[in-house]
């Protein structure tokens, strides 16, 4: 049992932290009460940032050499964003893209997409999005309605509408999932596409959130066009690609770093008069505490079998829960003993007991989860499925009636 | 045996439906959140006329007394509606204070059941069993402070100490002061603009809910002749207010859940007929049902059992509190993810409701005395 | 707003009152540490006070004066049971005869059934039980597999197994649900048949539970016999005559006095050292409190429903929920504070700690109940239902293949 | 960063499994709770022969101390095995008492590691952030009684007190009891039989943890040399081999209950397959994979960090314990009913999982001890 770096990894931690010591002065403040208050000034000075840790070699951690990556695995990833977190600055900009867009373009792209967007993306000279979420579709990825129609020069019109879309205002290329054919079953027919966010067609809307701040937009496509080769991967082949995605997706979370610990809840709970010996706040912080350091240690199991090289399975979102639900129950538990004023806008809590019941529940998520894990990881039945094998066409029709 | 409303108690509620839909209350709930100098912000309209006009000011002050004389069930259904769509009127401020005013046959009574005067109620709590202090808010922690103390001179207190949190106090021609003379809790009516009283504006994530610090140094006001019984049976009213605000607002969000539960599809089927969202409605629904059977206890034990009436009160808050706080993110939850955004209505449901949950005494401190009540042997009809 | 008698119904409870005062003397022990110890002597002696309570006409209270009862509605039932609980007497032996069975053969018997059994049912001359559940269908009635093979005598054989079946080990009948025809979809072919329990081929089992006594029993039937006059209703209408049943114990059960009370919880805390100043102890007795204190206050609605001529809806099992929640949350609380001890057998809390689990589970009870509210009283759409229209024979054999 | 099991971890566990495998644990823990005298009843088979021949007393004992010198998620494996089949090993008993004596260097400490003397350590937890007492099981109630008092002259100690259930009391050879000497902490070594000492067996609900209330009237014992921090260690270790054998009921359960949600069928559907059922055995797993994280949490605590150990250990009890109320519970709801009755061995869980939270401070205690400890400042690896 071992939670020590081995040589090799201490030898890159060291590398991680000189440079950082060197460069960190240069690191803009982005969170928090001293962040850079103009959204736009604050992009900019985080995209420089993002360029800086490219040239350091600390962007793309994972991504192969010939790409500008680093050519290293998980762990190191895991690495940097630890060095990052110890030294108080922040991480790229772009984590979207260099987690799970670039990646996929890795796997799915053309030779010529790799060259056209890998270094912009790197270098933050470009930032991705991700358009797969829809209104309609909530957490059912298979079942969106976006759809690309190809023209007959061999272009596509896309119109449909996109929601949960993070960073698409400063956004270059947003990878997109669109219907193409609605005349196969709804898992079929479907492609994804790089769009430019600068098409004529696209509009990007803020989607502000409980605590008034907009933490996500929403995007609509009305006829944008785009050539044939804007598709990633196959023309119907997107719930592959796609699939891909979520993967990523999943070891990107897995190797993030958690974003709220048991301590400084504590701390906060130790100033508040009286707070500390309630034996009920006391119950609460310690049930609190136990669900997070649970989490932090299951982060190092996942390491563990990283370095064994295994990939992180379904069951591992299970960590994202826990500290969701522990973070929503400090978060209750922090207004109950500071009173009201944590409720104010500029209590560092308000913000955490605002935002998190989006996070929670936006397209159903800890419910899916809960499904998928029940099925992929305990082997129980899946629900009976009424969409299987259905054209995506008769479904919404069905959809409409009231009788699907 | 008979609970049902009276045909008097369903026009009541269909008179305050009724006055309350003349404004938009919940998009002005929305609009006076946004940042001050946007161009989505507009202050929250003033609808005291409003309240004057319906009488509710005077709901529960006798008619001896210049009011309606009628019974906490009758403000609890006014409660009811206004939590519905958040009006912002003063109940849980303005009707205690009347009740002490009524209670005692104090000469400004009348005004203030009239809505000519818009009387404060400054809320402090009765004794629990466990801590024999009178206790107001606190700013922060979860130790109450202790009574503001006043010295009494012929009619007059001068009155010093601090009361966080209360509402309505930005608002008020007068604040009914709870304070310790000389040992006994005592009701003192100070007007807004005495020398040595300030109130600071704290109003909180919920606009629709004004709020002050209160601040007495060497306030001079006049003494209310109102007994401990009288002071601490406003307390238990607000309790029971809160609570029908809260079951209000829970019976409003309700059918809004289930009706997108019906209509939204996911997989092929309509979200309700998962049970992961099916059975969390049912709890919504239990949770209801659960917190209106308190109110009816409450005012059941206002008129027939007062001695009951702190236990039924708190129960009321406890379990009515604990629906809204449920009801509130089930409702941004069976929405996945739109019912946390801006433009629905939800968030500010789940403002009023995380609001709600830390004043006067807070939901906890509600379920504290639930139990202290119970072992202290109270025993509930 | 009024919790009080109306004149009519205080003379009737005053009535109730002065028969219970002159004949309280009488009643035996039956629950608690000063029971008769043996359970033939105890159940013999209730079985006297049943007789005795149906003489004062305290049995059948709202069966009508024809078949022996009072002739009176459930508010004056609830008024019995108050005054039973307050005279501190038990009452009667069969409540589930005089509460379910009876009702259900005064709605759906012949005239000779009616005549056959209510009298001796409304005196405990004759004890019934419910035959009902089966370990093979659980939750779902339709689903059980008891067959009745009709002889060409017009007789009929039932093969089969009951379970959860209350009684069984003194009932003289058994009113029980077999299916008689498997090639109709499952919720037809079901008959309801009345079976002595002393017929040849009954077996009867305890079935023990957590706490060690057997609070059930599983009822074994091989090949029993019986004739055509058994059948109570239609044959092929037994799933109609279930449902009355089930109406009825609906009713039976919103008009019993609640079983838990916060009083009695909070008495045990006050005595334990420490535990009244517990900030923690008090937060989970308050919740319970509240809990207990509304089911109370909604029974009251329920009668005050009842009084204006309405009917209990499905809702009304919600507040089962509710008190069995909170009585398990009080075991939890209680053992947490007094500590061990209250594990102990001779604790009185001991028995409620272990069966509180059983009985919130049996036959996935909180389940389906939430189901039904959701679709009745919410109007939400039902699961898909895989066995709509599908023969039971076949259901079965696609069941038994896992493909169902 | 390697938390993989070793090759002599993975033997371990194994060799512990086949050496609980030659008797039928759990029908010897269900004959156990039968009535005495009647036929099902059986008295439960001493397995100490086959403790002492694996080797487990002594697995935490230095090779110097004439033990394995193994760490303490080794120790936490073999109370997983322990724990799945209900074993009646008395390890959170004789280890941490071993772990006292080979501390101490005392000269008992091989006899305790090789299982020639049985000695049940008698539990004593050190201060938390509120209470600066050692502290020991009350009868009842929720404050903790102090230590038993030691009078100290030469190696002798006279002691008097109480300390109420004590695992595995009634079978020791001797008891390791904690007393305040002199206002320090202080391990004697009492023999079974002495004068003043008396057991009373108090063995409840749960058959296969055999329990004493400890009575001490002037008993004499011997010292053993052990500092505060091992005496404190003992408790710690005694928390996380309770979160061990819990984590391994749950293992064990889970299998069982997803098995039968997938056989069994109602409304023509595996059970498994409504997301009632689904997402509570998923519920199931997350809390179980927690509790597995916090085990490694305690045992590396305890190896690299031991200023983590006492929140490592408590952390790893609540959430073990939770996770076993929860799955235990869970266990007979899916069986929906048939898991309530005898016959299942889930009611024998259920019984293991109800004394268990009550034993050793109790898991509510732990959470307060978590609690304790981050509120000190204490930061989690």
């Amino acid at each position: 049992m071992d939670l020590n770096d081995d040589p090799e990894q201490a030898a890159y931690r060291a590398q991680v932290r000189a440079w950082l010591a060197d460069h960190a002065a240069q690191a803009p403040k982005v969170r928090g009460a001293d962040a850079i208050a103009d959204e736009d000034e604050r992009i900019e000075a985080w995209r420089g940032w993002q360029a800086e840790l490219a040239k350091g070699g600390l962007c793309g951690v994972t991504w192969p050499q010939e790409f500008g990556g680093a050519g290293k695995g998980p762990i190191e990833q895991v690495i940097v964003n630890q060095e990052l977190a110890h030294a108080g600055v922040p991480g790229p900009l772009d984590f979207i893209g260099l987690g799970m867009m670039g990646p996929a373009i890795i796997v799915h792209g053309s030779d010529e997409q790799k060259r056209r967007h890998l270094g912009p993306m790197l270098h933050a000279d470009e930032v991705f999005c991700q358009l797969f979420s829809e209104p309609a579709a909530g957490s059912d990825l298979a079942g969106i309605t976006t759809r690309a129609v190809r023209q007959d020069d061999g272009s596509f019109r896309i119109s449909g509408q996109k929601v949960w879309t993070t960073n698409a205002q400063f956004a270059a290329f947003g990878v997109l999932l669109a219907r193409t054919d609605a005349d196969v079953p709804k898992h079929k027919g479907l492609t994804m596409f790089i769009v430019p966010m600068d098409a004529e067609g696209v509009t990007i809307r803020g989607l502000r959130q409980i605590s008034g701040e907009a933490e996500f937009n929403e995007v609509f496509l009305d006829e944008v066009q785009v050539g044939a080769d804007a598709v990633l991967g196959e023309v119907g082949g997107g719930w592959a690609t796609a699939l891909t995605v979520l993967m990523f997706e999943r070891l990107s979370i897995g190797t993030s770093p958690i974003g709220y610990s048991a301590e400084k809840f504590a701390a906060v709970i130790a100033d508040a008069p009286g707070a500390r010996e309630d034996s009920d706040v006391r119950q609460r912080l310690g049930a609190i505490g136990t669900e997070l350091i649970a989490s932090r240690f299951a982060g190092h199991r996942l390491l563990s079998d990283l370095a064994g090289g295994g990939l992180p399975g379904p069951e591992f979102g299970l960590g994202k829960v826990t500290v969701v639900s522990a973070a929503v129950s400090a978060g209750d538990l922090i207004a109950d003993v500071v009173g009201p004023e944590a409720l104010d806008d500029a209590s560092e809590w308000a913000y955490m007991i605002s935002f998190l019941p989006g996070l929670k529940s936006a397209g159903g998520t800890e419910e899916i989860l809960r499904n998928t894990i029940g099925e992929r990881v305990l082997g129980l039945p899946p629900e009976p499925r009424l969409d299987k094998g259905v054209p995506f066409s008769e479904l919404k029709a069905r959809e409409i009636e009231g009788v699907a | 045996m008979d609970l049902s409303l009276t045909d008097e108690q369903e026009f009541l509620r269909e008179a305050a439906r009724g006055a309350l839909a003349r404004v938009d209350t919940v998009a002005a709930a929305r609009a006076a959140i946004e940042p001050a100098g946007s161009p989505e912000h507009a202050p929250l309209p003033d609808l005291w006329p409003t309240v004057v006009e319906a009488g509710w000011p005077g709901l529960l002050t006798s008619e001896d007394g210049g009011g309606a004389g009628l019974g906490l069930y009758d403000a609890i259904l006014v409660a009811q509606e206004a939590g519905a769509v958040l009006a912002p009127v003063p109940l849980v401020s303005v009707l205690p204070a009347a009740t002490i005013l009524d209670a005692a046959g104090d000469a400004d009574s009348a005004a203030a059941a009239g809505g000519e005067l818009r009387v404060a109620w400054v809320p402090a709590a009765p004794p629990t069993d466990l801590d024999d202090r009178w206790t107001v808010e606190a700013r922060s922690g979860v130790r109450r402070g202790g009574l503001p103390t006043g010295v009494l001179d012929g009619d007059q207190v001068t009155l010093d100490g601090e009361v966080a949190w209360v509402p309505d106090a930005p608002n008020a021609d007068r604040l009914l002061v709870i304070a310790d003379v000389a040992g006994t809790p005592t009701a003192v009516l100070v007007e807004a603009g005495a020398a040595g009283l300030t109130v600071e504006d704290v109003t909180r994530y919920d606009a629709t809910r004004p709020l002050g610090h209160v601040r007495l140094a060497a306030a001079v006001g006049r003494r209310v002749d109102a007994d401990a019984d009288a002071i601490g049976r406003a307390w238990h009213i607000a309790q029971a207010l809160l609570a029908g605000e809260a079951v209000g607002i829970v019976e409003r969000l309700l059918p809004i859940a289930v009706a997108y539960a019906k209509e939204r599809h996911t997989f092929g089927r309509a979200i309700g007929s998962y049970q992961a969202v099916k059975h969390h409605l049912v709890e919504v629904l239990r949770l209801q049902e659960n917190a209106k059977s308190l109110l009816i206890y409450a005012a059941w034990a206002s008129e027939h059992a007062p001695e009951q009436l702190a236990l039924a009160a708190a129960a009321a808050r406890s379990g009515a509190g604990h629906a809204l706080d449920y009801a509130t993110r089930e409702t941004i939850s069976v929405h996945g993810g739109i019912g946390a955004t801006w433009e629905h209505d939800a968030p500010l449901y789940f403002r009023r409701a995380q609001l709600s949950r830390r004043l006067l005494g807070g939901d906890h401190g509600a379920a504290d005395r639930v139990a202290g009540e119970l072992l202290a042997g109270v025993t509930p009809a």
